[in-house]
């Protein structure tokens, strides 16, 4: 038995460029994110809390890391019988070559026969790296009762803020009237957040017109959802309140990392309800030494503090050694920082060894310093 | 390469954990805030590879059989297997069981269907960490009948009390094995953890229940120090035997010191555990934390110093927790003060705002206990 | 959606299946070649989507205990859970369980903590095909306080007996629950599925307890039919009561008809058991099957006629074995012939050339016997 | 603990075109076989119990069904928290496109990174599409003993049939001194299994080396082997006994699963000690009907049989109804043979429904029939 017969897609493939030495060798989505979790986590987790069975994660960048770790179905405990975690690379088929996925509206278009052997009725296309908690069985449900082919979910957003995002112009039933792709001069303050929910029948349809434009860019904001607008399908806003991010940049990563030192944040991970899963690594617990100073932190097992903590997120494996300090800083997976050495205000990467004494970053710097094992190698070059 | 069968022994008559003992075996106890002491022994096993292994359990299986069919041991899921026997109104109609010989002889039919050559039985209230593939060659490579594995102390007046000390010849065997009554400081002392071929193990179990029905593996070992070639595996590294209430919170002590920790657990030594997918522990400002070990999931406005916090602790604004052992799911409100305390699973701490035991003897406050 | 609290119960004083039940819990008893009887109400619990299941054991959990550790149920693994919970000198000291409402009163904390609406509790031994979901509208639109589920037959004087049977109103509403005497062919029989509220199963389950200690849940529901409103849902597909040797018999045979079985078990309704990763099954050449179902990883070279064969059976040469139900991992040899037999697990059969009962009362071979 | 550190990759990127329509729609490794297996269960069943625990399969052509069946850890027991089946396909890297494997090398080559992730001290190169049991750690065990820098198993093959085969010619202690792919005239008898270990450290220099290399086929068998055999490096034999198969046509498919009927053909699947893992299908018990004649069979759970069946492979879902005959047949699953019908050396393909009474296949026949979809819809046209 089909739980409900709606098939997640998370679009994982982007490169997520503008997190600059994170994704070199990684993917977005398999990117870490407070203390223990991945980025994608977050989708895969509220699939599974919503009761969707059957997920594709759509990869194609630097993506053995990513399809390795999305496919283990049971971290997430989607390994039920009848479901599971698929990873939809690129591939050749009978009768055609191997190419990228053009667009997000092409990599659902070239998944179109999985969809068909998982039979399903509705597909919910997600992103792969935003950090909220959203039940989108809640979602579907509204879908339905509204009779709508698409389902968007929008979050108001600051006025001034607007013209960054899709927006959606609803009626008072809230169903979609128009869709402006970052407008400078914004009707209304409701934007998308990449999560649609299509009646499959009908979004095959359009997939396969669309495919066959030579002139669409084969996305879903500039070119589907105009399309369905055009033909006077009924389109249904689907307004969330919560905490939503967008994580694609180092200062809305190190600004997600920092909320959730929040007490009103509105992302509660404390809640039994609504867990996020994630790899189970076996770490020790966390060690805090004896002249550690903490005020204010969040801080995950394997990590072992000796030094000075202030306002920041300490990564699995991560150690801040004797009489350092760091401070509005998130220090990730593994990352060293050495004795006496002082950050404010950075994101310290994977691995980063920070030599001993070493100060980084400026209190009032209106940016986040990325400590990258580049910058180290340079910050060493420099000294020599 | 001959196969391996690993035995998870239960507790010895002599194993008495104050108040803890009550709602679960001594295996299943949490420890270190993310344990459970059978995870460190079990990890022994895997990490060595051997793929079977039985654990046998006195009695009260629910604990640790959710906590094992949960936690994924790194066993090769279809050739590796850990099977729960333990007593029961069960197979061919056994009572529960008082001696660990009683428990092999009745599932020896489980014991046989492995083939394997050898067998390591190994204790389940110690916690160390050993590669049991170094006895397993020296005990080939001695021509041993049983190979001991033995930890040389100078606290056997205070620990390993009722444990077996071993009187050793020149070539480090076995002259003697006697019960340890604190007369000495020093001594070799007994890890309970044994290496013998499958025949002899089969034999000891048949020889010990025709003895005495009291009579358990290590007795009937006691007996054969003279027919038997007992040699020895010496042990160096930390060693823990969780036998009384004590020697318990001595233990989350000691390894909780960072690099007593790293050396039992660490990259090259996982030790598995169940997840919880509990998040990282959220330190508000004016906690204050010093010299602890702390689990996920914990939110911290007070004051906690060298103590172990379990998975999900609340610690309020104002309590102060010192040379205490929190277990998990315990919630410690305003302005409580521990000291030198063992708080057993799911209490609430609330009304009586200060509680003080000494380090040679902690106060225990009960499972599920609201006070 | 309201949570849903799938409780599935031991089986009662009533079930006596001769010579299998000696060895497990009748739950725990293989049917069909390949499944456990508790896969077919484990899987109605997970194909209704019901996540949340507490399994209750009178005692030996042993063998249920590893099959459904290793059966994957359908359910999401992070969310659901399968909890089985069993008599034992355990949690807070209690004995061994009598009956049903000792175990509920025993482990109600763990029932409480799953913060469930309605509670559907299901018998283990018996076998049915039943989407919970239908029973628990029913009970909502009817806003009955139980409903239980029930089926009409003609066979009451033969089947279900010391079952309950109900004397229905106009409206199917509960007037009258007895104990089925065999003295009627016809009568509406309950299937001992119950749905109410959780507050309710609460209640039940104190008033029960001080009513007296040998009072069972159906004992509690009988007394409420005047004070309570207790619907029906009407059950109309097969339908099979293991209580007896000769029902356990007559169950296989019934099932084993292709048709029969093909309702019970299909793609929309899987029926979920543990894999044993055995090969398929060999048919040599001379061997001569008919009307049989089959498990995999058996060897024929005989004659089977009209018999359920379980796993990893070897029928040699010239064997006959004819309107039988043999279970998994049986050796018969040459030439021996069964006819209306029930051969438990692990037997070999050699010197006994040849074993007939009849229909009614089919012989039963013991497990691990070899004879 | 890593058990050895050897890392199995398993080439599974092949079309198999040579099996028409079974691979339409379904890359060669996924096919179904004996049964209720997929052919690369035997390779994944042999890593698993030669202790393996990380094994990458290379997939690229229609491998949504592959790759999430490979992922699907467990079905092997190969989920222990160090390990794991990871699948991977061509990708994008940072400064890379996109490409498909040019050959068995380059495959490997493009995912040197994941072996240096792994921390491989020795490479398994395995092919996805043979049928043998074998224990690759006592190979492992040769292979340092010998202290080679690549082990290539060989079967002795009859020496008529040594000219379709990569033959190595050796030394009295089984070193390699020649290799020949197909020779006319070949100067021994043992045949290249398809099976290496490779020394990682050398391997990768080479596999670096014949990446740039423009005139290299990028093969194991013709470019790297050759390059060791020049540069006189060791290269070991490790004979194997036993059965193996190549099921790359649909008569030798045809033939293995034939010699599962065989009490003696060395290919032992009742063995407790080495079970060949599968998926664990929800499937009823085998239904033998009360009209049914079985003479000579290898049937699986969800088979239902109520016609006659003579040396004969069904497989699972698959249905012989009354009055139908099939003989010396393979019906693969969930394939129909209608009443009536009669088929004598024919391979059925999954899914196709043999209408009643339809006559197909030649007793006498040297070829094996491929019943398919395409083969039924073409008979029904011809008969109208």
């Amino acid at each position: 038995m089909k739980k409900n017969n709606m098939v997640a897609m998370i679009l994982a493939g982007g490169r997520g460029s503008r997190l600059f030495d994170l994704t070199k060798k990684v993917a977005k989505p398999a990117v870490h994110f407070g203390g223990k979790y991945r980025i994608i986590d977050f989708a895969l987790s509220n699939c599974a809390n919503s009761h969707i069975s059957t997920v594709g994660v759509l990869v194609q960048y630097e993506s053995i890391l990513l399809s390795s770790y999305s496919a283990r179905s049971s971290t997430w405990g989607l390994d039920s019988k009848g479901g599971g975690v698929y990873v939809l690379s690129p591939r050749e088929k009978d009768e055609t070559g191997l190419g990228l996925y053009a667009g997000t509206a092409d990599a659902i278009y070239q998944n179109l026969d999985f969809l068909d052997q998982e039979e399903a009725d509705y597909v919910l296309v997600l992103s792969g790296d935003h950090i909220y908690k959203m039940d989108y069985d809640k979602m579907l449900k509204v879908h339905q009762e509204s009779g709508a082919e698409a389902t968007i979910a929008v979050i108001e957003v600051p006025m001034k803020e607007a013209s960054r995002f899709g927006i959606m112009n609803t009626d008072k039933s809230d169903r979609i009237v128009e869709f402006e792709e970052k407008p400078k001069e914004p009707k209304s303050n409701l934007a998308s957040m990449g999560v649609y929910i299509f009646s499959y029948k009908t979004l095959k349809k359009y997939l396969k017109d669309d495919a066959k434009d030579p002139n669409s860019q084969h996305d879903f904001g500039k070119n589907l959802i105009p399309a369905y607008l055009r033909d006077g399908l009924k389109l249904q806003a689907y307004r969330f309140k919560g905490y939503w991010k967008d994580v694609g940049t180092i200062s809305s990563l190190w600004e997600a990392n920092m909320d959730l030192l929040k007490d009103n944040s509105g992302l509660d991970l404390f809640d039994p309800d609504w867990k996020i899963y994630t790899d189970d690594a076996s770490a020790t617990p966390q060690c805090i030494g004896e002249n550690a100073k903490i005020d204010g932190a969040f801080i995950t097992q394997g990590a072992i503090v000796n030094g000075e903590v202030t306002r920041s997120v300490v990564f699995s494996g991560a150690e801040i050694e004797e009489g350092a300090k760091v401070e509005d800083t998130v220090v990730m997976n593994n990352a060293v920082i050495g004795k006496g050495a002082k950050l404010v205000r950075c994101l310290v990467a994977d691995d980063v060894k920070v030599p001993d004494g070493m100060k980084l970053g400026k209190k009032n710097s209106e940016d986040i310093l990325l400590v990258s094992k580049a910058l180290i190698a340079k910050a060493g070059e420099d000294h020599e | 390469m001959s196969k391996v069968l690993g035995i998870l022994n239960f507790e010895p008559s002599y194993v008495h954990v104050r108040g803890l003992e009550d709602f679960r075996p001594i295996s299943a106890t949490s420890i270190l805030g993310r344990y459970r002491i059978i995870d460190f022994m079990l990890s022994n096993f895997t990490n060595s590879n051997i793929e079977s292994i039985k654990v046998f359990i006195k009695n009260r299986p629910r604990s640790t059989v959710e906590h094992i069919s949960h936690t994924s041991y790194n066993l090769n899921s279809k050739r590796g297997k850990i099977q729960l026997l333990h007593g029961d109104v069960d197979y061919k109609n056994n009572e529960l069981f008082n001696v660990d010989v009683q428990a092999f002889k009745t599932y020896m039919d489980f014991i046989d269907q492995e083939n394997a050559s050898y067998v390591v039985v190994a204790p389940s209230h110690f916690i160390f960490k050993q590669d049991f593939n170094e006895i397993i060659d020296e005990h080939i490579k001695a021509k041993n009948d049983i190979t001991i594995l033995c930890h040389s102390t100078t606290n056997a007046d205070k620990r390993y009390l009722m444990g077996d000390l071993l009187t050793l010849d020149e070539n480090r065997r076995v002259t003697e094995m006697h019960k340890n009554r604190g007369t000495n400081k020093k001594a070799v002392v007994s890890l309970e953890t044994y290496v013998m071929s499958a025949l002899t193990f089969k034999q000891l179990v048949e020889e010990a229940t025709t003895t005495s029905s009291l009579y358990s593996l290590s007795d009937i070992i006691a007996d054969c120090v003279r027919p038997m070639k007992i040699g020895t595996f010496q042990h160096r590294g930390f060693v823990a035997c969780i036998s009384t209430l004590n020697a318990y919170y001595d233990a989350n002590m000691e390894i909780k010191n960072e690099k007593e920790m790293l050396k039992l657990i660490n990259e090259d030594w996982p030790i598995y555990t169940m997840t919880n997918d509990s998040c990282p522990t959220l330190y508000k400002p004016g906690a204050k934390v010093t010299g602890s070990i702390v689990a996920n999931g914990c939110q911290i406005e007070g004051t906690v110093i060298n103590s172990v916090i379990g998975r999900n602790v609340v610690v309020k604004e104002g309590a102060v927790i010192k040379d205490s052992v929190i277990l998990p799911d315990t919630f410690v409100d305003k302005n409580v003060k521990l000291e030198c305390a063992v708080v057993d699973r799911l209490s609430i701490i609330t009304h009586i705002k200060e509680l003080k035991g000494t380090k040679e003897e902690p106060i225990y406050i009960k499972r599920g206990d609201r006070i």
